[in-house]
Parts: C-alpha cells; structure tokens; sequence
C-alpha cells in the first residue's frame, strides 16, 4: 500500500527532476509575481508591508494554479493517467500519491523561498511566522482543490484558464482566512482560531478531497 | 472468462453497436474486425472499464468489472492507441514502474526484456527521444513482464516493423496456449492459425441509428 | 581542402585554441585578485562618510560592470550566430550566460550587503537595484531555456534568440538611474576626466575590475571547451579523447 | 596600511559583518561556479562513455533470435 | 496575402468561439484576480485606488501569460503548427495573423471590462482613461512579446512556467512605464511622453517580433 | 526532382545516416525502408525543410530548399505522424482552411472529395469526435484536394482498414503517372508494381557510429 503510494511519488519526483526546471518554476514564478508588485504599485515600504500576506498569498496561489495543469494533462496525452486507472489499487490511493508530489514540486518550495520575499516585501518577524504557518497548512489544500478541478477539466481542450475559474472561487475562503490570521499577527492578535479553522479545512480536504478527484477523474477520462 | 452481455455503446448521440454479447474464454486470440469508426476502440474502453456502457454489462469470471474493479484489474493487461509511457523518463525507469506497480511483476529482469523488444543499448535513453515505432515497443515490454491472463490490445502493431509483428504473433499464441484471453484489434491480417483465432466483426448499424 | 576544413576542423581547433589562451587569462586573474584585494583591503584609506563599509566595492563595481559585459558580449554572440550561423558563436552565448548570472547574484548580493548598513535596510525598490534584478531574471530565463532543450544545437539557437530579445532590457537598466530619481550612486568613476574618487581607492578599483573582466575569461573560455565538447560529442576526435582518458584511469 | 591590529581588520571599522558576508558569499559563488564549470567536462566524457558502451550493447544485440 | 491573413485570423476565431469557454476565460480569470485583491488585502478605498493600476496591470499580464499557452501547443501537439510552418506563404506573416487572433481574444475584451473593474477599485475617470490607453498600446505589445516565449518553448514539455520565466522579465519594462504614466495622471501631470515611449515600443515589437517569432519556431518545431 | 545531397543527420549525439544521396524524379513511388528507429522519419523532416541537416543539401528542381522555402512549399505536401486536423473544428471547415491557404486547391468540391474518403455524412461532425481512422481521413483527404507534385507521407497508412489502403494504392499509382512524386514509409507492404515502386532502404550504421 505505501510501497505503491511511493512509487508513484518517487515517479513523479523523477520526472519533475529530469525536466529540472520543473522544481524551480514554480518557486521562480512566485518570486516574479511578488517583484512585479513593487514595480507596478510603487515603492513605499510601510504600503508594501501593508499589502504584503495579501500579495505572497495571491501569487502562491497563481503558482499553484499554473502548475496545476501539468498535474493530470500530460498524463493525460501520452496515455499514463488512463494506465493509472486500470492498476490494481484504490485509484483515489493513487491520486493522492499524485498531490502529495505535486505539493513536494510546488508548495514546499514556495516555504522556503518565502523569507526571501518577506523580506523584499519588508514584513516583521512576527508577521512572517503567521504566514509561514498559513502557507504551511494552506497550500496542501490549494493543491487537493486544485486537483479536483484539473480532474474535472483534464479530458476537455480548454487550457488552464477554464481550470482556474472551477478552482480559484473555491480557493478564496482559504485566501481570506489565511490573510485575516496574517493581519491578526500583524496587529499583535492571536491568530489560533483563525489557524484551526485552517486546519480543519485541511483535514476534510486531506479526507474527502482523494474521492472527488477519482470520481472526477473516471468521468472525465472516458 | 470475459462475458460481455447485451453491451449497448452510445456516443454524443449515435449508436455505435446494440446488443453485442460475446464470450473469450481461456486459450482464445479474439480479433476484433471492422471499418474505421465502427466502435471497436469504443468498445475496448468498455471491456477494460474506462467508460461504461449505455445498456449491458460485462463479466470477468462472472463478476461485473464495474462492481469489483480492483479484482479485475489484478488480471487485465491493456494497452490503447495511447502508450502510457513517459517521455521525460527513461526506458528502464518507465518499466520499472509499472514493474513495481503490479506485484505479479516482480522478479523478472527488464534488461532481458528490453532486449527482447529491440532496445539494446536503449535502456537509458529518456523515452520522448525514441521514434514512433520504438516509444509502441517500450509499452509493448510489458506484454512480456505480467502473467495477467486478460490482454486486451488496441492497434498493437501500428507502427511496428515486419519482423516485430511476426513476434508479436508468436507471443499472443504462447499466451493463449498456457491459458491467457488475447483481445486485439487490427487492420492488419494475422497469420495465427484459425483453430486459436476467432473474430469479431463489427458492422455499421446502417438501418438501424436510434435508439 | 576548404571542403573538408570547414565544418570539420574548425570545433577542435577552436577546442585547442582556447585551451592554448587558458593560462594566461589565469594568471591574469590570479595576479589582479590578489593585488587588487590586498591593496583595496588592506591599505586603501577607509572613506570619510561610509567608513570600512567602502571596501564592498571592490567586487560590488567589477561584478555590477561585468554582469553587464558579459551580456552585451553575448548579445553580440547571439546575433553573430543568427545572422551569419556560426555555431561557435552559439556555443558562446550558452558558456557565457550562468558567468553572468552569477556576476550578477554578487552585484545584487554584495549591493544589498552595503545597502543595509548605509541605506538601513537589506533591499529597497530602487530603480538600479530593481533593473539589476530583472537582468538576473533575464539571464536565469536564457540558462532555463538551454537547459530545456536536449538536443545542444537547437539549445544553443533557442538561447541565442532569446538573448537578442532580452536586449530591449539593456538600455533600461543603464538609464533607469536617469528616469527615475534613486538612492543609488550616479557614475563617480566613469567620469574619467575628473574622478571623484582618490585615487589611491580608485585604482584597486580599477585592478579589480580588470582582474574580474580576467576572470570572466577565464570561465568563458572553459565553458566554452565544454560547449565544444559536448556537441562534437560524436566526432571521432572526442572519443578518442575519452578512450585515452579510460585507459589512462585503468 | 589602514589597519593597527588584525583584530582591527577583521572589525572593519564595525562593518565587518557587512564586508566579510559580501566577500564570503562572492567567494562562495566563484568556488561554485569554477566547481560546476569543472565538473561539467567530467560529466560529458561520462556521458560520452555511456555512450560508446550503449552503442556496444546494441552491436551484440543485433543477431539475438525472437526480438521484436 | 491579406485573404491568407485572414483565413488564419478567422480560423482561430472559429475554433475558439467553438470553445465557447476561450473568449469569456481570459476575461473571467481577469476579473478574479482583480477581485482577489480586495480580499486579500482589505477594503479600504483609499488604499484601493492607489494600488489599483499596479493591480490591474499585472492581472493583465498573468491573464495574457496563462492564455499564451493555447498559442501554440495545442497547434504543435496535433500537428497543424507544422502545417502552418508548410505553408507556401511567409511564416512571419502566419504568426502575425495568429498573433492578432490571440490579441483579440485577449487584450480586447480586458479593454471592454476595464470600465467595470476601474468602479471596483474606486478609480477617479481621469486616471482611467489613461489605464485605458495603457491597456490599449501596451497589450499588443504583451501579445506579441509573448509568442517569442511560447513559439520558443512549445516544443518542450515544461508546461507554462518555462514561458511565464521568459516572459516576465521581457514585459517588466511595459508594466512600469504603463503605471508610471497612469500614476502620472492620477497626480494630474502630462503622461504623453511615457505614452509615446509605449508607442515606439508597440510599433518595434510589431515590426521585429514576427521574425523573432518565425525563427523561434523553426527551432522549437524541429 | 528531388535530390538530396550527401545528407548527414545526428540527433542528440548519435549519426543516424551519413552521406546520403539519392534523386526521385517525376513519375516515381519511393519508399524509404527500415525497422524502427532507423531514421525514417528524420528523413522526411529534413527533406520538407522542418530540421535542418547536420550536413548536406536538398534540392528541389535544383534550388535548395531551404533557400527558396516559399516556392518548395507551393509544390509540397507532407503528412507526418501528426495529422494536422484541429479537432474543435468540423471536418469540412478543416478542409476548407487548407483549400484557401493553397492557391492550387481552389475550385475542388469538398463534400465530393469527403465522400471519397468514406466520411459522408461526417462532413459536419466536429473532427475531435472521429475515430482514430476516421481522423487521418480526414487528413489524407488533402491528397484529393491539390496538385502539388511532390507528396511526402510519412506511414499514410497507420490506422487506415483494408480497403482504404487500397484506395490510397490506386491514387499513388495515378499521382505517378500524372508526373508527381510520392514519397512514402510503411512497414506494410505495397502492391504497386515494381515499374513504378522504388525503394530506399535505411540499415543502422553498425560499425560506423562516428562522423
Ligand atoms: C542590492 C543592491 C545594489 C545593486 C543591485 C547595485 C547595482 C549596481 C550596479 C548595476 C552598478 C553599475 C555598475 C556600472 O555602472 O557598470 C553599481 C555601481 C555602483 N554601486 Fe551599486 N548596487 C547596489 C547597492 C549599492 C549600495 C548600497 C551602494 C553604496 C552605498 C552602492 C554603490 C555603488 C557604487 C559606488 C557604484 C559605482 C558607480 C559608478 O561609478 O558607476 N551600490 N551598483
Ligand atoms: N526528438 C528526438 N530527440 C532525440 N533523438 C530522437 C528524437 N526523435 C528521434 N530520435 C532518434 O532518432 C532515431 C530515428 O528516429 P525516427 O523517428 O527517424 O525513426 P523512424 O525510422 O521513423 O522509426 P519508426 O519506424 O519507429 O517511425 C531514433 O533512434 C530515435 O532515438
Ligand atoms: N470522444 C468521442 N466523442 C464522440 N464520438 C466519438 C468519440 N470518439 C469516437 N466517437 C465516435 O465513435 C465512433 C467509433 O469510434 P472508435 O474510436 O471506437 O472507432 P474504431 O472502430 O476504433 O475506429 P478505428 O479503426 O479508426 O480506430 C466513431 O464514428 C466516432 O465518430
Ligand atoms: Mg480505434
Ligand atoms: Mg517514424
């Protein structure tokens, strides 16, 4: 059972590792995102700190979304997905195996590189902890969301865009939550209330979330 | 024993075939025959449980596949016009994973095997920078790496060289002999003796469009 | 004659002729760095108003300069090579851009360094700072793009491509100090006639900036022999080289 | 000389943290890159001698009976 | 030549009204990201209305960046880019036609819902006009600065984000002077100049892209 | 008439053939030869100008192509793997685009030449929803629909049933005697009479991997 869960892991590392780019696009788009505010916006170093969990949050999720349509599509055109769903195990089993590597390529990298961008964006410490923390619960579940919508949409010629609009309203209650705990910290509050609710979000997406996408996945390859 | 009962395939809105029952028993190579677009891809994605039918049912050793899939698919070998090999990955490295997946595979060695299939001195190669017909032989591999008794084989020569076909052939009737299902399709003529092979010919349902 | 000089000899002799240039760019750099660091360092007079903090420039400038050399040199590359289809002037562009990038790291690095302690914070969005950064971008695209591409020829014609179109970010990044009003120091040693610097800081300066345009050889001309290496691969004069190199290990 | 004491130089007039990280991390970069530059020609004469064995396998491969 | 231009406009035009989805999606991702903000960042129109040009221009941009990759890839995976590169017509002018398509698709419709999204963000008409004629020069610009990247990776499988890391930088300079003339006009000085500068680089990029483009394509495609 | 020059290819790092030449002139069938991965299809690529070869020259009635892309293309049609059909677009409208793009196509009736490729009645069906055959119908229609001399066709047959390949047989034999040229790969094999078929046979450079 885990053995399986691994091999389609490490698969999927594998891969990500031969195209190497693959592992540092996301973080690298991230990092672009959050410079062009600055550019855009202008300057002012108390209006970028102000406006910073917000901007981290809505790139993060940009990253995830464009790295979204690789998680099934090409799986999909060479014929690996439809394999996938013919092995011997639990296809939602499987799946997940599929997010969790898609979260190791996207959101993990995303963690690390954000200190950096803290501190371009000049945030406090304490600031910048809350959106570690929101990060670290938060992107996993953009990542089981987004893969119920890259299932619904993988079998169609529609682009990635079809895919963000399914995906991106169903990201927002995390977005705000994740920017309420942010701003809470900012200001000195607590924000554990706010984080719970985060995590039980987690929790029902971790839960849930696998079933969804196979189902999804059944109807949309056939 | 695969069964398939009264299958019934629409798509979008025409009927591609209605009421088709047939039985492939132990030992059999089935060739499925039939103009272009008469529903034969249609139907494999039946048989192998990628979509489901309008009307019908299918049976493996009499449980519906759609009921008990896992069991199933335990059995099922199945390679459509689409390969399932990743171009990013190595020849070996793609074996290896279906290798792992299925632990009916373990133990054999994928050297041996890829040189059965032609690819010395391929192994290592990542897979997207072989030609057409060698990318079909990296999955066609895996015929020689399970001991599932169900293959079913959508256009397995296209795109293969002569004396590949000529193997091929031979593999689908050792597979038959010790007691394996073959069900393929093919636009070419086999030379498979017709005491193992028996066909199925789909026809255009000309008179008869509606449900 | 001509027939079988061209294409044929031409990679190895390049191979041999770069190697030939090798040493002496070595010891160029060799020599440069370690004047240049011990004078800068160690008997430069510490400035009036920045203190000790001054000696950053002393790789802050070469590499700042150099990031930029290195691109124009490989513009020029990328055009020569599209225009006139010399694949040796492809292979440049492809050895030159990860020098850049990293000259480029250390000007942004060394910069954000010195700008905490004299501007109070490690970066601010200023334009040369900014314009710098977008030329690391630029140069970290061209590497992921050569990367990207297995096949080394049409790697190197994707990167040269792409080099030209990042062109249009030069003349931004040398006037974006004009346009927009900045924290940055304007050009103090470029205005040759009359430097505002002493001299006695200015020319380790000068040495340093020699001794990284050394070093920028230096790399070049090995990634380069790589470059040639790796695309002549299959010419029987690489793997001889290789065999030898095998017998000689056994 | 602009400095009375080692311990002076290493201070660099109370930026030495400054000085130091901006040479140490310059430094460090040059290291990586002559490092990757030098590795690079091991990996392509790795690469070139995988090669030559490939190319003996598929000769010893070519008169095996019953491959595809 | 003209009718060749426009059997290639009107091809992409049918294939996309086909998808229904392609119009409405650039737009609709559009609107997203721009409502995004608010969410993320807090309601208080002051605040808003000094970050709105900066917000605009950049869902502007990623909005373009995920359309870019319908560009071509689904035209190299089936095929029809090769046909297109066959053709017995000017490669350069082919792209143009395709380029325009996408432009049309794209960039227009973000000018039709500028209005709309000028009210969300509590824009003054002053200020929006000038985003409007920013969004009018600077758009095409994007398009055509996009395919180089797109016509430069599609024969690779990375996905989008190898194209959103080449092509970001290249646009970083139209975002800038695109804010930089509408803040100029919010503070109600002559934005001309920097319109001109947008102009000029609107008609070099129609003039050289084509080609760049051209031959970006028969490296990738080969 | 075709002539290639001394012709070099190398993908990745590997000669795939070197130095060779051959001319088809009018009238002639010609088809390339090989198992699989032997460089067929590489072939074909360099020959209508989509790479360009590591060494030598091709020519079409003596002018490179590669110099002269625009007046090769006007006499050159090519079918690859791909098929080129977009699959959001009805078949008809697929074929109506080529016609216009191509001076020569004009003034053919479309819904005649669709009936001969066996897709009446699938005129207004969106391309997408055909069958794996019925899409390289669709492509090969194209051969219908023009009076470029020289044909190119990389494995026109994949996926094609019995009697389509006969059909296309019989339109190769008449493109000939019309004075064209095909150019052709298939690992079936032909029944075109040996006056007209010529063949290029293509053999792994076994001693002789290096340059
Ligand atoms: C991350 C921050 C910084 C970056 C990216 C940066 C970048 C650059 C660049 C690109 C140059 C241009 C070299 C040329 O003209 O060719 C330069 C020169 C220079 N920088 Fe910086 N810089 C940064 C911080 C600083 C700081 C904090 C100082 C001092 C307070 C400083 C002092 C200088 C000086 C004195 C020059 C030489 C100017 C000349 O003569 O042209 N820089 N820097
Ligand atoms: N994109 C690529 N990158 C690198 N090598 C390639 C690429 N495509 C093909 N090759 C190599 O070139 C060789 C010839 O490939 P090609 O597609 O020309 O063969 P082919 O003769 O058409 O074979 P088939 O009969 O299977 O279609 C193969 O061995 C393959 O490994
Ligand atoms: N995705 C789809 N949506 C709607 N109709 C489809 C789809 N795929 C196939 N069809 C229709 O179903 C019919 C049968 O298609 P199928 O692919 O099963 O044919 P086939 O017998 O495999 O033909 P071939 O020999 O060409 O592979 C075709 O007429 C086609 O129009
Ligand atoms: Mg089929
Ligand atoms: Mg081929």
């Amino acid at each position: 059972m885990f053995n399986v869960f691994w091999q389609v892991v490490s698969k999927e590392l594998k891969g990500a590792f031969r195209r190497q780019s693959d592992i540092l696009n996301p973080v690298w788009f991230f990092i672009i995102v959050v410079t062009l505010f600055p550019l855009g916006i202008g300057t002012d170093p108390i209006l970028l700190a102000r406006i910073a969990p917000g901007i981290i949050w809505v790139a993060a999720l940009l990253a995830a979304l464009l790295s979204f349509e690789r998680l099934f599509k090409d799986d999909f055109i060479d014929g690996s997905l439809e394999q996938l769903m013919l092995m011997p195990h639990p296809l939602a089993w499987l799946v997940s195996a599929k997010v969790f590597a898609h979260w190791l390529l996207t959101g993990l990298p995303i963690l690390f590189v954000s200190p950096l961008l803290a501190t371009f964006l000049a945030m406090d410490v304490n600031t910048y902890f809350a959106l570690f923390l929101t990060l670290l619960i938060g992107t996993p579940i953009l990542s089981l969301l987004g893969a119920i919508g890259v299932a619904l949409t993988v079998g169609l010629r529609k682009g990635g865009i079809l895919l963000s609009l399914i995906m991106l309203p169903l990201s927002i209650p995390i977005l705000i939550f994740s920017t309420m705990a942010i701003d809470a910290a900012a200001y000195g509050q607590s924000y554990l209330g706010l984080l719970a609710l985060l995590g039980a979000m987690l929790v029902t997406s971790i839960t849930l979330a696998p079933f969804a996408i196979a189902a999804s996945l059944r109807v949309s390859v056939s | 024993m695969l069964r398939c009962e009264k299958l019934t395939c629409v798509r979008e809105d025409r009927i591609l075939f209605k009421d088709l029952s047939f039985t492939a028993s132990s030992g059999e190579i089935v060739q499925v025959e039939g103009p272009n677009g008469v529903g034969k891809t249609s139907l494999f994605r039946l048989i192998v449980g990628l979509s489901t039918p309008y009307d019908g049912t299918i049976y493996w050793q009499d449980k519906a596949i759609l009921a008990e899939r896992e069991y199933f698919y335990q059995q099922l070998l199945y390679l459509g016009h689409k390969t399932g090999i990743k171009p990013e990955l190595t020849v070996l490295e793609n074996l290896q994973f279906f290798q792992k997946m299925q632990p009916s595979y373990a133990g054999v060695d994928l050297w041996e095997v890829l040189a059965k299939v032609g690819l010395a001195g391929y192994e290592e190669l990542v897979a997207g920078q072989l030609s057409a017909g060698q990318q079909r032989r990296v999955a066609l591999a895996r015929l020689w790496l399970n001991d599932c008794p169900l293959w079913v084989l959508d256009e397995p020569f296209t795109a293969i060289d002569k004396s590949g076909v000529n193997v091929l052939e031979n593999l689908f009737v050792q597979h038959a002999s010790k007691g394996g299902i073959v069900l393929l399709t093919s636009h070419q003529d086999l030379s498979i003796g017709s005491e193992l092979l028996s066909k199925i010919t789909l026809k255009k349902p000309m008179d008869d469009f509606y449900v | 004659m001509w027939k079988w000089l061209h294409p044929y000899a031409k990679p190895e002799k390049s191979y041999q002729l770069a190697g030939k240039f090798l040493p002496w760019f070595i010891v160029l750099t060799v020599v440069t760095f370690v004047v240049g660091l011990v004078w800068g360092l160690l008997f430069a007079p510490a400035d009036y108003q920045q203190g000790d903090s001054f000696r950053i420039i002393y790789i802050h400038v070469p590499a700042a300069m150099m990031a930029m050399a290195a691109y124009s040199t490989m513009a020029i590359a990328a055009f020569v090579a599209l225009v006139w289809q010399i694949r040796l002037a492809e292979m440049n562009v492809a050895a030159i851009a990860p020098i850049g990038a990293v000259f480029t790291f250390i000007a942004l690095v060394t910069g954000a360094a010195w700008g905490k302690p004299m501007w109070g914070a490690w970066w601010v969005w200023d334009a040369r700072l900014t314009s710098e950064l977008i030329l690391l971008f630029v140069y970290l695209g061209i590497i992921a793009l050569h990367n990207a591409f297995s096949d080394k020829v049409l790697a190197g014609r994707a990167a040269s491509i792409l080099t030209l179109v990042g062109v249009i970010n030069l003349p931004i990044i040398h006037y974006s100090v004009v346009w927009w009003n900045t924290l940055h120091q304007g050009a103090t040693i470029m205005k040759f006639d009359k430097p505002s610097m002493p001299p006695e800081m200015l020319w380790p300066l000068v040495i340093m900036i020699v001794g990284f345009g050394a070093f920028l050889g230096v790399l070049t001309l090995m990634r380069f022999r790589n470059e040639i290496l790796a695309r002549e691969s299959h010419r029987p004069w690489v793997t001889a080289m290789v065999t030898e190199k095998l017998a000689g290990e056994k | 000389m602009a400095f009375d004491s080692i311990s002076d130089f290493f201070a660099m007039g109370g930026y030495g943290f400054y000085v130091w990280l901006s040479y140490g991390l310059t430094f460090f970069a040059l290291a990586v890159l002559i490092i990757n530059t030098l590795s690079k020609k091991n990996k392509i004469m790795k690469v070139v001698e995988h090669r030559l064995s490939r190319e003996q396998r598929i000769k010893k491969a070519q008169n095996r009976e019953g491959t595809l």
